[in-house]
C-alpha cells in the first residue's frame, strides 16, 4: 500500500545522556511537514544538541507563532511544556514567561515571515531587552504555511513558484540583530547538523538573547534554481567560515577543523565553547568586524555562517530589571502580599 | 454693571442684591478653576480639594484636562456636598478664572447669585460683565511679582496665592491648608517658607478687600470618618499589589498609565528586598517584573505568556490598546490563559478625545477578537471597588483560566473619590484554580490538558517548567480535549462548547449588581461604573417631584439572573450610560434575552464626567416619550 | 462478507442486492474523494468537477483541507443534482478512498447502497469491510508503475487513472474528460499524452472488470447553460479590476490570500501597458501597485492612505486579520475615510481551524474598534454576488466615505460554485462620492471638510495633492464640524451624531435581502452568506413534509426595514448561521430592535460547508421545543 | 493680562520664493506644544526648506502618527493636506498615499516612541520598500505627550523626570536605517537649523527613503543633566562632522565650510548636493564607513550628525513595482475598466 506517512526522526540508537535518558526522550510527535522540509533537519539538530547537553525536559519550555516553522516545537521534546502562539508575537509570550519563570530554559521557533514581517517590532524588542532565550528562526526566504509568497528575507532575484522573482532588498536577520546590539548572533544551513549542534548547544548556554538564523530550505516554494535558500543554492554557495565546536560534551567537530583560528568564550554556566574562523583574526565580540565581514560575504553573493557575535558581558533583561534569582512564580503569596498594616498606612497616606 | 469691581469695593452690595438660590450654600455648592495647564496649577487644586476633605466634608474634585502638555485650558472641578452629591456639577458657584483665553466661557458658566474670583493685576474686560455675580479681584500677579523675584517660582506661587484667597472667601480651614503646605514640603523648610507666605497673601487680600466669608462656604463636620481620598487607579495599582501580581506589562497611554506607574513604585518600596552579598555588599533584588513594552500587542503577549508561566501578570491600557489587542484576547480565550488587563476607558473612537471620558469599550470587550468568544468583565464604579475588583479579577482569570478585562474609566481612574479607608481580610487565600503540581500528577496516569472538566468546566492546567508528566501544548488553533491538534468538527465543538459553559459558570463569581429598591416603583434604572453618583443625585430629584424609581449598577459581565428579575419587574428600565451606542443595554437584551422595548436608554457621551441634569433631563425627554410616563 | 472484492469479480451480484435507496440515482448523488494533501489529487478532482459541469449537469465541489501542505488527509466532496441543490451532502453515495490514513472513516461513510472505489494493488484490510456497498478496485498504484517510470509523475498520473475509472463507472463523459487534459496540457505534448494514456488505464480497467455504468451515474443536461463555475475569490478579485481598484495591500492568510494573488495576476494582464522608450527599447508600466504588506495593519494602513490620497483600494484578509485591524478600522471610520476589506471568513477563534468555514467575524465588523463605531456590511452569498458586491463596496466606501468590509467566507471564497456568467453595464459609472476638485473649490468661500452635509449626511472632502483651497488636516482624534481639533463636546457630539445618521442613511444604497415567500408560512427562516443552499434544501424537505416556511437571506448591513418586517410577519423566526454566538442574531435584534423570543438560532459552526441535514436536525429539534410547532 | 499664549513660528519678513509665496504661505496654525519644545524649532526649519526650495504647498502631503512631533503637522503648510493618523502607523498610511499618488511630496513626522517602539515594524518595512518620502523621527529619548516615559532611544543613564535611571541598551536609528539598506540617513540637531535645512532640502530631493533623526529636545521630560537628549548635552556634546549644503538654492551653508573634503552628490530632480565631512575620506557612499563612523562616534559618547549615508541608485518602491509615471489617481476609470468584451473572455475561461 503506498503510504504517505513520513518516518519520524531518524534516530541515534539507545545510547544515555547524563540524565539517563535516551534520544526518545528528546522527541515529540510525528512531523507534519512535507517529506523533505529544511525545518525538521532542524528539528533533528534541537533534539541531538538537547539530548547531549543533558538538559532536563521539563526545565525545557518551547514557545513559537505560526507557520510550518511555527509547527516544530510539536515534534521535539514532547515532556516540555510547549506554546504555538499566534503570528509574530512569540517573543512577547517568550519575554513574558521569562519574566515570571526565569529557571526555564527557553527555545523560540519562527519562520522568517513570523519574525521579520508581522514579527519585526517584536524581534527588536526583544533582542533590545536581551531575554535569556534561543530565538531561532527557520529562514526559508517564502510564507511556506500560506503557499510561497516572497517573505522579507527572500533574495533580489530569486523566483516564487509562480515564477515572480522578487525585487525588494531582503532583510538580514543576522546583520539587523548586531546593529541592535544582541548579545549572540549565528548562522548556520540546516543541512549542517554538524555545524548546527554546536551553535544550539552555544546559544543555549549564552546568558541573554542568543539568535539563531537558519537558512532551511522549503521544498515546496523555494527550492528552485534561482533562490539562493534552495539546498541546491545554499550546498554551492554556503560559507562555512566560522566553524563552531563545543569542547567538552562533542568532540566530533573540533576532529573536523583542519585548518584557521580558534577563539574561545567562556559561557555563563562556565562552558567552553571554541570557535574557529576561517579569515585570520576573525573577531566574534567585535560588532563592527562582524558587520563588516558579513557585508563582505553578501557582497560576493555567500552566506557566512558559524558564530559571528557573541558579547558575554551583555545584561540580560533580569539583571536590568534586578530581579531576584528564584522565579517570580515560586515566590509565595505571603511573601507577597504587604498585608493589613500595610495598608492601614496606606489609607493613612489618602487622607 | 458688575456688581463689584477691583479690589478696593467691597461685596456688601451683592450681598443684598442676591438671588434665593445663591443664599446659605452652606457645605453645597461647587467651584471650577480654570486654569493653563503645565502651570503647576493641579498641585495647588488638590490642596483646595484635600482641605475640604480634612474639614470632614464630602467632596470630589474633577480634573478636564486636555491631551496637551502645556498652555491649553484646563479646568479642576471641586464639588462640595454634605448630603454626599459628589457627581460633578453642571454648573460651578465659584469660578477661579486664572486663564484669560477662556474668560468668557468661565465666566458664562457661573451660576447666578455666584462668584468670581480673578487676577486683577489686569483689569477685567468689560464684555465679561455679570451683574448676577459677585467679582472678587485679587491681584495675584502684582502682590506675587512683589514676593518673588524668580519668574519660575513666581508662576507656581501664584497658585498658592488663589487657593489662599480661596480660603478667605469661603472659610476653606487657613489652618489645614497650611499644615498640608508643611506636609508637602516637608525636605524643603524654604519651599515650605515660600509657599505660606503665598497663600497668606492671598488669604490677607481678600480678607482686607471684602466682606468675607461668602454666604456660599464651608463648616466643619466630621462625615468623613473611616474615608480617604483616592484615584481609582491607584486603588487598582494597590490591589494588584495585594493580590500578589509579579508581572506587570504595559504601553503608556492616558488615562491608563498611572496604574502601571503606580504599580511599579508600589513594588519598589514593598517588594524590594535587600541581599547580602558573599562580598559583604548588600543588593537589592525584585520580587516584580515590570516591563515597558512595546506596544500593547506586546504588553498583552508578555501578559500571556508570563501567566501561562505561572505568574499572576496584568497589563494597563486604555481604548485603542484594547483594540490592538483583539488577536492575544482571543488567544487567551481559546487557548485558556489567565490574564488580566485594567482598561481606563476614555472618548473613543480612534484617538478621540484621550482626556475624556466615557465608557463605549462595552461591547468590544465583551466579544472581543474574531471567532466567537465571550471574556469576563468586571465594572468598578469607584475606588473601593477598584481596589477589590483588582484583587478579583486575578482570582477571577486563575480560576476560570481565561482573559478578564477589568472596565474602569477615566473619572474613576484619575479623579480623586471620598471612599471607604481600604480594609484587607487576613484570611484571604489567592485562588490559583486547578493547576496540577507534582504530587497531583503523580497521582494520575496521563495528564490531559482539556478534558477533566469539573461542575464548572474548568479542566486543570500545569505550569510549566515542573514536570515532565504535566506538559502539554497550548495552542490558539483548533484543538482537542487533549490539548492536541484538530480539524475535527466534533472535537473542536466539544471544546468550544465547554468554553461557552464555563463562561456562564462564571457567573457565581462575579460581584452581584448594586440594587435599591424603593416601593412599587415602575421604573428602574441601570447604570455602570462612574455614573453611579450623576443617577443616584437625579433619582433623589425624581424622588422629590415624586417619581419613585428604583436602582441597580451592573458590577460584571456574565451578567446575574437577578439583573434580568429586575427588568422584568418594572414596567419600563432606563440605561444610563456614556457612550452613543448604547452598549450596556445592548449587552444587557442579547445576553440576558431582553425585549428592547423594556429598555430605554440615557445616553450621554460629550466626555465630561457625568452630572445629575445629564440624566435628569434625558430621562425626561424620554419618559415623556413614554405612555405611561408617571407625570 | 464485502458485496465485491479485487479486480477480477462483477458487481452484478451487488446490483441485484441493491437497498432501494441506493437504486437508480442518475444526476442526483455525492462522491468523495479522500486524498492526502500535496499530491496533486486537487487537479484531479477538479478535472471530474469540470467535466460534470460540461456535462450541463448542476454540481458542485468542497474542498475539505487541513492547514498544512503535504501528508495530510484532505477531502473533495462533489454534489451532483439536476434539482440544482448543490449544497455540500452529509454523506456521499461514492468514495473514492486514496488515503489508507483515514479508510476506515471514509468507508464508513458511505451511504448504504453507495460504493468505495479504492486502489487494489494491497489488498484491502477487512475491518473495513461493509456488506451495503460495492466495493470497487482499481490496482492504480501498480498500472501506473508498470506505464510510467518516474516515481514523481507517477504519484501525479495515478490521480489521473482514478478520474479515468470513475469515469467509467459512472458514465462521466470521456470525451469531455480527454478534451480537458487536452486543454491543461497544451502546451506540454509529452505531459499530455502521459495523462490521455492514465485516464485510459483506469477506465478500461473498470470497463473490463465491472458492470458499468453503476446505478449511481451521469446523464448529459443543458442545465448549465449560461453558467460558469467559479470560486467567490476569483469573483472578487474580478471586481475589483471592474470596479477600477488600483492599490490592494495584503497580508497572506488562508482563505483570503487568492483575493489579492488573483488580483495582481489579473492587473498583470489586463494593466499593464507597453510604452516605447525614447531610446527604442519598449518597457512596461503598470496602472496598479499590489503591495504584499507586512502585516494585517500595514495592510490597512496603506489602504486607508491610498484611499486618503484618492485612490480606490482595498485589503483582504480572514479573522486574525480583521482583530488586528480593529484599531485602524476605527481611524477609518471616525476620520471618513473610505478603504474595502474583503473578510472571507474561516473558523475561529485565534488561530482556530484556518480551512474551515464559519460566518463567525459579523458582529466584530459591525462594531469594530474601541469606542461606538458602526460599520456597513455587505454579506455575498455565492460568486455572482461576490463580483457584484465587490464593485459595490467601493461605491458604498467612496460615497460614505467610510470603510466598508465584504464579509464572505472560505466556502464561497474557495471552492467553485455554479453561477450565472457575469454580465457588465455598459453604463455603469463609478460613484466616487463628493470629491470637490479645483472648479467645485473655486466657486465656494472657504472650505471646511466635515461641515457640508446632504441629506445623507455626507460632507464633501478634497484629495491631497491637488489645491491648496482644499487642505484640511485628517486625523482621529476629536475634531469639530470643520475638521479642527476639538475638545468640546458639543463639537464632539454634533460629529459623531452625523455619524451614526450617516450609516442609517446608508441603508438604501445596501442590497435589499433575498426573500422568498410561500403562502402564509408561519415560520420564517433568515440566513447567510454561503449557508443559502443548504437552508434551501432544508425547506425544500419541510416542505415535502408539508411544512411551509419563508425565506430571507441578509445581503448588507444596516438592515432594510423590511427585514424586520420579515421578522414580525412570522410567529417564529429561525437565524440559521454557522457561529456558536448567534450573531447575525444578535445583531438584527440590536439593530432592528427585535424581541429576542421572536428569533431561534439554527447554529452549526464545526467548519465544514453546512448541509441540509445540518439545518434539518437543529430546527427540528428547536420547532419540536416551540409550542407552537407545526407538527 | 499674564499671557501663556506662546508666539507661533518666528518669521523672516516677507521675501518671496519662485512661486512668488512667502514664507508665510508654508505656515499652519499656532503650535500647541510647550514653549522652548525642540519640535517647534524642526517645524521651523521644515518652513524655511520648504519656503526655499519653493515647493508648491498643494503638492504636500504631510503624515504623522500621535505624539507631541506628531501634532507638528499643523504647525508647517496649511495649504497641504495632512493626516495625523495614529500611534505607530505612519510608514503604512505614508506608503498607501504613495502608491496612490506618487506626484506628491511626502513628508512622515513621528516621534521616537512612535517609530522605535509601536512604530519599529512599520519603520522597517517602509525603509525595505524605500518609499519615496521624507521620513523625520523628532527624536527627544522620551515619550512626551503621555508624560515622560523612555523610549527606544533614551541613553542608558540618562534619567527621567521621576529619577529613575534608563537602564535598557537604546536603538540608533541611523545605525538601524542604514543595516537595513536605507538610501538616504542623515542626523541632525533641532536647535541647529543652518544644518537641519539643507539636510531636509537634500531630503526632499532625494528619491527614495529618506530618514532624518532629528535629535529634539524635550524640555518638560528629558532635559535634565542625565540626559544625552538634552539642549545642554547635545550643545557639549554634537559632532557636526559631516555639514551639508544645497549647492545653488542655498549658500549660507558653503560659506561655512571651513576644512574637509568635499563629497558632491547629484540627486534625482537634478540638483546638486555637497557634502562636507570631516574625518578625512568619509564616504557617504558606502554602507560600511557610515556604520563604523556611527559606532565609532558612539564610543567616544558623540552624536554624529550630517548625511551619514545616501545611495541614489537604489531604485524606489515605483520602480520595484514598475508603476506607470502617472499618479495611479490620476487614472480614468476608462483606463481601467476591461469592459464587458473581456468579461464575455473570462466568463469563457470559467466553463
Ligand atoms: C495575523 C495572521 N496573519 C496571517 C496569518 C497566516 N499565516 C500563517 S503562517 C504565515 C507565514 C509563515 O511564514 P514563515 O514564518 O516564514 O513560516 P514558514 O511556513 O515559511 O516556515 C502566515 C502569513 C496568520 N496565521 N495570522
Ligand atoms: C495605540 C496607542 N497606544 C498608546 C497611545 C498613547 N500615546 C500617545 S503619544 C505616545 C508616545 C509618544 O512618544 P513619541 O512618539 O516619542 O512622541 P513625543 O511626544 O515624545 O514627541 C503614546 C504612547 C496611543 N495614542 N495609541
Ligand atoms: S511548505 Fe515548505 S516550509 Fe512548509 S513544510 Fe513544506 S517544505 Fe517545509
Ligand atoms: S512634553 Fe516635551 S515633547 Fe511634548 S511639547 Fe512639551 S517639550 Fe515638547
Ligand atoms: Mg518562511
Ligand atoms: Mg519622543
Amino acid at each position: 500500500m503506498p503510504s504517505i506517512i513520513k518516518p519520524s526522526i531518524p534516530l541515534i540508537p539507545l545510547a544515555k545522556n547524563d540524565l539517563g535518558l535516551t534520544i526518545r526522550n528528546y522527541e515529540g510527535s510525528m512531523s507534519t511537514l512535507c517529506a523533505g522540509c529544511g525545518h525538521d533537519s532542524i528539528t533533528a539538530a534541537i533534539i541531538r544538541s538537547f539530548f547531549e547537553m543533558s538538559l532536563p525536559p521539563e526545565r525545557i519550555a518551547k514557545i513559537s507563532g505560526i507557520g510550518c516553522s511555527s509547527k516544530t516545537p510539536t515534534y521535539f521534546v514532547s515532556g516540555a511544556h510547549g506554546f504555538n502562539s499566534v503570528h509574530g508575537r512569540m517573543p512577547s509570550i517568550a519575554t513574558g514567561a521569562n519574566a515570571a519563570n526565569r529557571s526555564s530554559i527557553y527555545i523560540g521557533i519562527s519562520g522568517d515571515g513570523d519574525s521579520l514581517s508581522i514579527g519585526a517590532g517584536q524581534l527588536v524588542h526583544a533582542i533590545r531587552r536581551n531575554v535569556d532565550m534561543v530565538y531561532l528562526i527557520e529562514n526559508n526566504g517564502v510564507y511556506g504555511l500560506t503557499k510561497g509568497q516572497f517573505s522579507a528575507t527572500a533574495d533580489v532575484g530569486s523566483r516564487a513558484k509562480k515564477g515572480k522573482a522578487n525585487k525588494v532588498t531582503p532583510i538580514d536577520p543576522a546583520l539587523l540583530a548586531i546593529s541592535l546590539g544582541a548579545s549572540f548572533v549565528a548562522r548556520s544551513f540546516s543541512g549542517d547538523k554538524e555545524q548546527l549542534v554546536p551553535i544550539l548547544k552555544a546559544a543555549i548556554s549564552h546568558r541573554g538573547f542568543a539568535l539563531i538564523d537558519v537558512i532551511s530550505p522549503c521544498v515546496q516554494f523555494n527550492n528552485h534554481n534561482g533562490s539562493t535558500k534552495s539546498y541546491s543554492y545554499v550546498r554551492e554557495h554556503e560559507l562555512k567560515d566560522i566553524e563552531t565546536s563545543y569542547v567538552g560534551e562533542f568532540s566530533e567537530i573540533t576532529a573536523d577543523l583542519t585548518q584557521g583560528n580558534l577563539t574561545s568564550v567562556t559561557l555563563h554556566d562556565g562552558s567552553e565553547v571554541v570557535f574557529r574562523s576561517l579569515p585570520a583574526g576573525y573577531d566574534s565580540h567585535s560588532r563592527e568586524s562582524a558587520i563588516a565581514y558579513i557585508n563582505g560575504a553578501v557582497a560576493r553573493n555567500e552566506i557566512p555562517t558559524g558564530l559571528l557575535f557573541i558579547d558575554e558581558q551583555a545584561p540580560d533583561m533580569h539583571q536590568v530589571l534586578e530581579t531576584t534569582s528564584e522565579a517570580l512564580v515560586d515566590l509565595s503569596y505571603e511573601s507577597l502580599c504587604p498585608g493589613g498594616g500595610q495598608l492601614e498606612k496606606f489609607n493613612q497616606s489618602f487622607k | 454693571m458688575m456688581a463689584s469691581f477691583g479690589n478696593q469695593s467691597t461685596n456688601a452690595d451683592w450681598l443684598d442684591s442676591l438671588p434665593l438660590s445663591g443664599l446659605g450654600k452652606v457645605n453645597e455648592f461647587a467651584i471650577k478653576f480654570a486654569n493653563v495647564n503645565g502651570t503647576g496649577s493641579a498641585s495647588a487644586n488638590n490642596l483646595v480639594l484635600k482641605a475640604i476633605f480634612r474639614m470632614g466634608v464630602p467632596v470630589s474634585g474633577k480634573n478636564l484636562f486636555p491631551s496637551n502638555i502645556q498652555g491649553l485650558p484646563t479646568w479642576f472641578e471641586i464639588r462640595v456636598s454634605e448630603s454626599g452629591f459628589t457627581a460633578r456639577s453642571s454648573s460651578p458657584d465659584i469660578v477661579v478664572a486664572m486663564n484669560p483665553q477662556t474668560y468668557r466661557d468661565d465666566i458664562v458658566s457661573i451660576k447666578p447669585g455666584g462668584a468670581l474670583l480673578y487676577d486683577s493685576s489686569w483689569p477685567l474686560s468689560s464684555d465679561f460683565e455679570r451683574s448676577d455675580v459677585l467679582n472678587v479681584g485679587v491681584p495675584l500677579s502684582r502682590l506675587c511679582s512683589e514676593k518673588f523675584p524668580d519668574p519660575r517660582q513666581r508662576v507656581l506661587l501664584r497658585n498658592v496665592s488663589y487657593v489662599g484667597a480661596v480660603s478667605g472667601l469661603i472659610d476653606l480651614d487657613y489652618q489645614i491648608l497650611s499644615e498640608l503646605l508643611n506636609e508637602t514640603f516637608h525636605s524643603n523648610p524654604k519651599l515650605q517658607k515660600s509657599n505660606q507666605i503665598a497663600l497668606e497673601i492671598g488669604y490677607q487680600y481678600v480678607k482686607e478687600s471684602y466682606v468675607t466669608p461668602l454666604p456660599i462656604r464651608l463648616e466643619v463636620r466630621d462625615l468623613n470618618a473611616g474615608k480617604i481620598l483616592i484615584d481609582g487607579n491607584t486603588a487598582i495599582s494597590l490591589g494588584c499589589v495585594y493580590a500578589g501580581a509579579t508581572v506587570a506589562a504595559w504601553y503608556p497611554i492616558t488615562p491608563a498609565t498611572s496604574v502601571s506607574e503606580n504599580f511599579e513604585s508600589l513594588c519598589e518600596r514593598l517588594r524590594t528586598v535587600e541581599l547580602s552579598n558573599p562580598d559583604g555588599t548588600v543588593s537589592n533584588v525584585k520580587n516584580f517584573a515590570v516591563l515597558q513594552a512595546e506596544d500593547e500587542m506586546a504588553a498583552l503577549g508578555m501578559v500571556i505568556g508570563a501567566s501561562w508561566a505561572g505568574a499572576r501578570a496584568f497589563t494597563s491600557t486604555s481604548g485603542p490598546g484594547i483594540s490592538l489587542m483583539n488577536e492575544l484576547l482571543g488567544l487567551g480565550y481559546y487557548a485558556e490563559i489567565p490574564a488580566v488587563i485594567f482598561d481606563i476607558q476614555r472618548t473613543g473612537p480612534s484617538t478621540g478625545m484621550p482626556t475624556r471620558v466615557q465608557q463605549s469599550d462595552i461591547l468590544l470587550s465583551a466579544y472581543a477578537s474574531h471567532g466567537d468568544t465571550k471574556h469576563i468583565l468586571l465594572f468598578p464604579g469607584n475606588p473601593n471597588e477598584c481596589f477589590q475588583f483588582a484583587v478579583k479579577a486575578f482570582d477571577l482569570a486563575d480560576h476560570f483560566q481565561t482573559p478578564v478585562i477589568v472596565l474602569s474609566d477615566l473619572d474613576i481612574g484619575m479623579n480623586d473619590w471620598v471612599a471607604d479607608e481600604f480594609t484587607w481580610d487576613a484570611n484571604y487565600e489567592w485562588d490559583r484554580g486547578r493547576i496540577l503540581g507534582q504530587e497531583e500528577l503523580s497521582k494520575i496516569a496521563k495528564f490531559q490538558r482539556y478534558s477533566d472538566q469539573d461542575e464548572e468546566y474548568v479542566t486543570s492546567r500545569t505550569l510549566p517548567g515542573k514536570d515532565s508528566k504535566g506538559a502539554f501544548f497550548t495552542r490558539g488553533s483548533g484543538h482537542d480535549q487533549f490539548g492536541n491538534y484538530t480539524e475535527s468538527p466534533e472535537d473542536y465543538i466539544k471544546v468550544m462548547e465547554r468554553l461557552l459553559n464555563k463562561h456562564k459558570a462564571s457567573v457565581n463569581w462575579i460581584p452581584e449588581p448594586i440594587v435599591r429598591i424603593r416601593d412599587k416603583a415602575a421604573i428602574g434604572v441601570i447604570t455602570i461604573g462612574s455614573c453611579e453618583p450623576a443617577v443616584l443625585e437625579a433619582l433623589d430629584h425624581f424622588e422629590k417631584d415624586g417619581i419613585e424609581m428604583d436602582y441597580l449598577r451592573i458590577r460584571g459581565f456574565p451578567f446575574h439572573q437577578s439583573v434580568k428579575s429586575f427588568i422584568e419587574d418594572h414596567e419600563q428600565t432606563l440605561v444610563v450610560e456614556q457612550n452613543r451606542d448604547a452598549q450596556l443595554r445592548s449587552l444587557l437584551i442579547l445576553e440576558l434575552g431582553i425585549d428592547p422595548n423594556l429598555l430605554m436608554s440615557v445616553l450621554s457621551y460629550g466626555g465630561f464626567p457625568l452630572t445629575s441634569d445629564d440624566v435628569l433631563t434625558r430621562a425626561k425627554r424620554i419618559l415623556k416619550g413614554w405612555d405611561r410616563c408617571p407625570r
